[in-house]
């Protein structure tokens, strides 16, 4: 599974992006988010509180109750802001 | 109707867009157009953008099917620039032609409202050694949300 | 506000004037502007636009006094071609700068519907060997009406 | 007093302006175009219909109950086309 971040959240955990291995029992975003929040300082702190948080799968905004697969490609980023 | 979209660092030469729209849009007796651009306000001394590569066009791309679908459009141009912007740099260009005036005006406004909703873009803004991720607006959304009912 | 109002038989450099307003309008972040170009449906051959010399530009200043009085504007371009034009060729241009995005689109439109219904032009349109005086259309007194809710 | 037609108004009428002297009895728009109607065919074709016609006064639209005064410009027209 391929993760990026953008925004804040692209400066707080430190990267762009990184591959990780989805967890057999992680299937939905919001699973995901409670796996990634276990990682770091930097995850902790964006992953602490998902309403400040937008995701999308595949290139496409979703909620956090979206399912996953293994080889999704997942954004996180704070609400959009540009226009 | 293929929308012409683009996403670059390089100034949006507007006139020219504008030219070029018509030009390709057939028997369109309306062109809308917006141009967005940093403002000074606040003592702002530059914004910068980042953008989701991807997802950004297929955003766009899925803003400009909805438009269709709601309006008979004859051709699209959006044009959203990245990296660093001073005031009265311009930001965003968008033009719709169609063949009647309201169509154009609401598809504009529309794919604007999108643009600043949906599309996967980011601003920073510097004031004298201060930055800061701009904060996304109500405003905009309710915008937006004008559209659903 | 010090509009530009502009009645003219030479085409519209609508590039030009859509720096020119940028140009002027001082800490403006939104433009919205409208082109009206002629369209060939229906065999249309040609139009010749006449006009009321002194009352189109004191009509068009009313409308603009008007707008102001709804939107806080920073610019306006206002620019109708008269005479004879061919399919293709652009019969109006409006434009308006303002500090968001709402008020310019609301305002160009404003604009654009008034000229349409009160602004006094007349229209005679060619086709074949054949011309006739284009009737007013009631979508447009409905377009502009829905200002006055 | 001016008057001035404009499209069809001053086809039919076969000028594009006129001065006449405002006639004592005619105080408002709707008695000039009564008024104006007598003065020949083209005339009598324009004014048989009101609400065919516009009309301004001093350059500002006004309804037929409109009074005038002996050195208004008063101009008649159909419906505007612009734009």
């Amino acid at each position: 599974m391929n993760l990026l971040y953008f925004a804040w959240v692209r400066q707080k955990i430190g990267k762009t992006e990184e591959r990780i291995e989805l967890p057999v029992n992680v299937a939905s975003v919001r699973a995901l988010a409670e796996y990634l929040r276990g990682r770091g300082a930097g995850y902790e702190e964006v992953f602490s509180d998902l309403a400040r948080l937008r995701v999308a799968v595949n290139q496409e905004h979703v909620s956090f109750d979206a399912s996953l697969a293994a080889n999704d490609e997942v954004a996180f980023f704070p609400p959009v802001t540009g226009g | 109707m293929t929308p012409l979209v683009r996403i670059q660092t390089a100034d949006i030469d507007a006139a020219r867009e504008l030219q070029a729209l018509a030009g390709r849009s057939g028997d369109a007796g309306a062109i809308a157009t917006f141009s967005g651009h940093v403002r000074a306000d606040g003592g702002l001394d530059a914004l910068t953008l980042e953008h989701y590569p991807g997802m950004t066009e297929r955003e766009i791309a899925r803003h400009v099917a909805e438009a269709e679908s709601k309006w008979p459009l004859l051709g699209a141009t959006i044009i959203h620039r990245i990296g660093r912007l001073v005031p009265g740099e311009r930001i965003v260009f968008v033009a719709v032609a169609s063949a009647h005036r309201r169509a154009a005006f609401e598809a504009c406004a529309f794919l604007m409202d999108h643009l600043k909703t949906r599309a996967p873009f980011w601003k920073r803004e510097e004031r004298g050694a201060h930055s800061q991720w701009v904060e996304a607006r109500a405003a905009d959304e309710e915008a937006a949300g004008r559209w659903r009912k």
